[in-house]
């Protein structure tokens, strides 16, 4: 038993460490901190700082253009990311497509599409969701149909995130409509430019524009768009369900919204007294980190095995659900430090010299209901509750 | 003891149902609640001229109720529609001016707008900690979150008077106002008074504001209330709606049980403030407003939480009109006193 | 709308406290007062006292004796009870087999059982769950096969409380074995001095002994001991689940554990000062307090819907559910009130002059261990869960 | 950074899992438990014998362990078989007297049995406000729930000399010693010092104490993770055989649900206990202590409710074994300190 990183993981903290702090542009820093959306641009000139370091395609192998780290590699680098108040990197086409085309697509699709993923020349996006097939991802409608050498295509996607800057999507289609449902699922590359792709925007809850519905009407690609084997397209939706999961807690951004929530209650009055002297809210936050301190471990446990065992198990369905609980819950304290102060709408009050909130803190509100996501999507809480009954319980 | 409301108020009720319903279907609330002025001129009008500010104040000051029930009634079906008029600033001005014994027959006629500036950046619920101050007729200092004060002609202002607490009416035009949406609608306003000629309504009002804000509560409860209601039955249809594997989601007991714990919870919290709404005025009134207020925030954060998740997805967009119940019932908390700050003042008297 | 009580029911409350504060023997307070298990004398002394006021059978009418009170009167009569430290009456006569043979009796059996019950010739209890049948009552496999003018009867019971002071047991028996659970059933009335009734106790979490296993071998009883209708016992079973619901929230007695807390934290020390000055303990109290200030109004407004209605609707299941947690809280907050001095097994201090609780507190673990059961007797919380979702959902 | 046991440790392990397993069926354990001197003296011996108490200590002081993971091994064990052996006061008494630099081999080879006498009456956990006091080498006051105390030879006692806190060793034979079973089975004691002859071990001994306190807290930790472990595996096998509604209530997702999150807890559970063991003796342990036990009263709580309630009926019983589990996880809450006790400390460090 060793809680320990060896000195050469420590060396390359302090390496990530003095990267982020060397080049991190400061805007970009600063509209971490603030907590409102980022634009396409800022999103694209972090990527552009971490490939040219090698660092972009964290879960890449070195073949592909990765820097080949392992399990706590990445662990260390999402934390110092996160501590660096460095943008999440937008995984859709790092996270998901690249390693889904190096596990199941051909030479000739890797060696097209990767670079362009690292460059920076696709932006991807994922077509999963449907309004009828959410957690029921498997009854998706949308159709492909083989016409010669081209899929004709039909349907809606929707929580299609970040869809709006998108070159390219990923989709699951039908393309056997008599066989069961996860046996009849093809996965397949649709360039958005192609005509019959349209893009509508969602506006989430507190007024953001992240995601977005996508209609497909006759829409026509390339039968070598397939990935993989036509109708086993499920198998590759499933091989990202499990795939570099021990990332999910989010552990590193919970432990900046400590600190945050910290700072804040220095800062706020109540009662005559700092937020922070009150012991009903002090105690609050203790058991959040409590709750933190713990989960930091338990993600370390399950990191360490996923390295032993050269993959995540099924008990990692305990980071999601525990990992999203308790970065709500500090979503929730640093909303509920404001006090009333937590209402005005975002950027009501931007150029009046008249704010409420602490600096970094206006969006506390517009944060805290953003994120009631963070249980539903990739898999709901419910579901990982269930996967965990048939897989850890065995009932 | 009865439970039925009396002839007049549920007449009251039924009226405002009827009419609420039509003036605020969600496109149009969410319409107004989110442009300048953050809340409907024209519906403020009309929904005036059904009475709803007379229901709100007794008769001896002119109005036709002013009782606990009164205001339980009326804010109720304000937060079934999500009502973004500023009928809260209306009400709290009202029981202020009734405690001085000031006319207001155009405050509850609804030709004058009222807001009542009460916390600051600094003290927001503990009003011992103000700074806004008078001397020689004049008002300086800044109040945050005057809700409808965007909208209003005519401020209620609690400063510092020597010592003790006093109110003091400011117009509008001599304050410096910006206005603001709020994240769930409606509008409030950072308010600032430079000298401002300040008219003494009523002296040593620390009684009399705890008596507002104690109204206030119980119509942010009440109106909490409403909202809660309609995000439950909106669950539960879409619980019975939805379908994923196959059947209504509605059929997974986890999310049956769990939707039964909500409705335990919003029973509760009508109890709550059946209660409050009871002892406002009396002697106890401090005490279970308090109470309604830490349970209502409670009560609020599991229903709201649980309807957005128990949805899952589209309650997270603007366009179902769930997201903005979540939100409004979820913001509610943090006006007039939060769940902890109230659970202290519980704790303290006991 | 309107919150009071009349004069009326004011007199009448003053009435029930002049007559507990004059009749109440001070050793049956203490016993109660002192959270240990009550003997068979202190309840028949007790029931005997209350027998002679007419006011034992609470929930029968005047023609059958008892004092032909509404449910306001009841629930007045339920808290000053509670709040006088008075025994819980025992129900099994009182309040299910004598409602039950007022209802499906025939005049023969009203004439025979009901005075006996009265006056305490008879001590009742409930022959319901079995081992295979608890939560699934309908699943019950005790057998009774007609012969001649006999019932024979073959099975067990379980969970039968006090069944160990009994001289009769009412038990929903198995008559036909063909037809749907449901419509299979009768009930049927035993003397437990029949040959062939064996009583088992079941030592209870706590040590105590409270319920009990009752073996049924070829028991025979007459055939004129059939309550109701043949096969439809069912129908009774179902009737007593719902009947004289509105107390089923216990409101005096949490009302009781509020002020035995509060005085408790007064008297028990932490970091150098009473318990009550520690913000987290007086949080947590006063958290308690407000849950069950709603729950003295929810209960109200459903006895008036009672009241009005004539008869409980299925809303009251809300009663059971939130009265048994606030009431499960309370009992916690006093064993986490005496720390570590919670520990000591009941009565093992008795006599040694070295208490280590205050008065009246030193059962306060075993109080809360066995208060467990109230969220699962009587039809678990989980079921109360499913019956409101029905009623009350629509799903 | 390894997760795994060392191989010495995987070997105690194995060997405790092994030989309590036998010693300490459910019966035989609540036997002894409940019945005086609340413990098993002939098992005592065959425990210290497979050198148990040797794994508490360090080389330097005797033995062949002593560090919080080795604490936590054996601990974990005592918990999965409800083990009633006076084995905390035996390790807190090891931590003083190394502290000390006391020779412990009697301790050790379970020849003299060891108690700590820290907390009292008024002063359950804080020790600063303890009245035991000591002059001219005669000790006077009172120990409360002296784990242990039942069946010791020797008491290591915290008293007030001057100022100060110090630790005193005390002969059983000189004391008062009113032993009994606890709720959740295993004795403790009243222990009354009337100028009992006390011979003074550690002067100044505050951070001994804390040290010694933080040990116990790990070891009652770990305890309860044995015992979660052990309560939630019957909790499943349960639901996968226990038939209503002709189905197992397994098939239940409500049930299925809630074993899901007691699990949850359990892992977290599982994860801070080995951070405080990870830190015990360091500049934080008492940090991580205090955030260990306070988790693990809020989890075992969870667990420990949901375990009975989920049984439904059976876990009432005393011949449920899972019933003495539930008490044991319940009661070690208010050892060395309940969940809002360490819950403040965690805040007040920030």
């Amino acid at each position: 038993m060793d809680l320990n990183f060896t000195p050469e993981e420590e060396a390359f903290r302090q390496e990530v460490r003095d990267f982020f702090a060397e080049n991190l542009p400061e805007d970009i820093r600063d509209a971490v901190k603030n907590g409102g959306e980022l634009g396409k641009e800022i999103i694209e000139r972090y990527h552009a700082i971490l490939n040219k370091k090698g660092w972009l395609a964290t879960t890449w192998p070195a073949e592909f253009g990765g820097p080949g780290w392992g399990p706590v590699e990445r662990h260390i680098f999402d934390e110092e990311a996160a501590f660096a108040y460095a943008p999440r990197i937008v995984p859709f086409g790092l996270g998901m497509l690249g390693p889904v085309l190096q596990k199941f697509g051909s030479k000739e699709q890797q060696d097209h599409y990767l670079p362009r993923i690292l460059d920076g020349t696709d932006w991807w996006c994922q077509g999963y969701s449907e309004p009828g097939a959410g957690s029921d991802l498997a009854s998706l409608k949308t159709r492909a149909v083989r016409d010669g050498d081209e899929w004709v295509i039909n349907g809606q996607k929707t929580w299609t995130t970040l869809g709006q800057h998108a070159d390219w999507i990923f989709c699951l289609c039908r393309t056997d409509a008599d066989v069961k449902q996860q046996e009849g699922i093809s996965f397949i590359l649709i360039d958005m430019s192609t005509p019959g792709v349209e893009v509508r925007p969602i506006k989430l809850i507190e007024g953001g524009h992240e995601v977005n519905e996508v209609f497909f009407t006759d829409v026509r690609v390339p039968y070598g768009n397939l990935v993989g084997e036509e109708n086993k397209g499920w198998t590759i939706a499933k091989y990202l369900l499990t795939h570099e999961r021990t990332g999910i807690a989010g552990v590193g951004f919970s432990m900046l919204e400590l600190e945050e929530t910290r700072e804040l209650a220095k800062k706020v009055m109540r009662n005559g007294k700092p937020l922070s002297e009150d012991p009903l809210f002090a105690a609050r936050v203790a058991q959040a980190e409590i709750d933190l301190e713990a989960m930091k471990l338990t993600n370390l446990r399950m990191l360490f095995t996923a390295q032993k065992n050269g993959a995540p198990g099924p008990e990692t369905s305990i980071l999601k659900i525990k990992g999203t609980v308790i970065n709500q819950e500090f979503k929730d304290l640093r909303r509920r430090a404001l006090g009333p102060n937590a209402a005005p709408f975002p950027g009501s009050l931007d150029g009046s010299n008249l704010d409420v909130a602490p600096a970094g803190n206006a969006n506390n509100a517009a944060r805290y209901f953003n994120n009631r996501k963070t249980s539903i999507f990739g898999g709901s809480n419910e579901i990982q509750r269930n996967i965990l009954t048939k897989t850890m319980l065995g009932l | 003891m009865n439970f039925d409301l009396t002839e007049d108020r549920q007449m009251l009720q039924d009226s405002l149902r009827r009419n609420l319903g039509d003036k605020y279907q969600i496109d149009h609330r969410n319409k107004v609640a989110y442009a300048e002025p953050f809340h409907d001129p024209a519906k403020w009008g009309e929904l005036t001229e059904l009475g709803a500010l007379f229901a709100l104040a007794p008769e001896a000051a002119g109005g036709m109720g002013g009782a606990g029930f009164d205001i339980s009634v009326v804010f109720e079906e304000l937060g079934r529609v999500l009502c973004p008029e500023p009928v809260l600033g209306a009400l709290m001005a009202s029981r202020l001016m009734t405690a001085a014994g000031a006319d207001q027959e155009a405050l509850l006629s609804g030709e004058t707008r009222y807001a009542v500036g009460l916390g600051e950046l600094d003290a927001p619920y503990d009003l011992d900690n103000i700074t806004t101050s008078v001397s020689d007729g004049k008002i300086s200092g800044r109040k945050s979150l005057v809700y409808g004060g965007q909208a209003a002609d005519v401020f209620l202002v609690a400063a510092k008077d020597g010592g003790s607490l006093a109110i003091y009416e400011v117009a509008a035009s001599d304050a410096s106002v910006t206005g603001y949406a709020m994240m769930d609608g409606a509008g409030a306003a950072e308010v600032v008074f430079e000298n401002a000629p300040a008219k003494l309504v009523l002296a040593d009002a620390g009684a009399a504001i705890e008596d507002a804000v104690n109204a206030g509560i119980v119509a942010l409860c009440s109106e909490a209330v409403g909202a809660m209601d309609v995000l439950h039955k909106m669950t539960v249809e879409y619980l019975g709606q939805r379908k994923q594997f196959g059947r209504p989601i509605g059929t997974f007991q986890v999310l049956q049980h769990r939707a039964v714990d909500m409705l335990t919870e919003i029973e509760q919290s009508r109890s709550i403030v059946i209660k409050a709404a009871a002892e406002l005025g009396g002697p106890q009134a401090s005490r279970y407003a308090s109470m309604a207020k830490n349970l209502i925030g409670r009560a609020g954060r599991l229903v709201a939480e649980e309807a957005i998740q128990m949805h899952g997805g589209i309650a997270m967009t603007w366009e179902y009109p769930g997201s903005h119940y979540a939100k409004r019932i979820i913001m509610i908390d943090a006006q007039l006193g939060d769940t902890d700050y109230h659970l202290m003042r519980v704790a303290q008297a006991a």
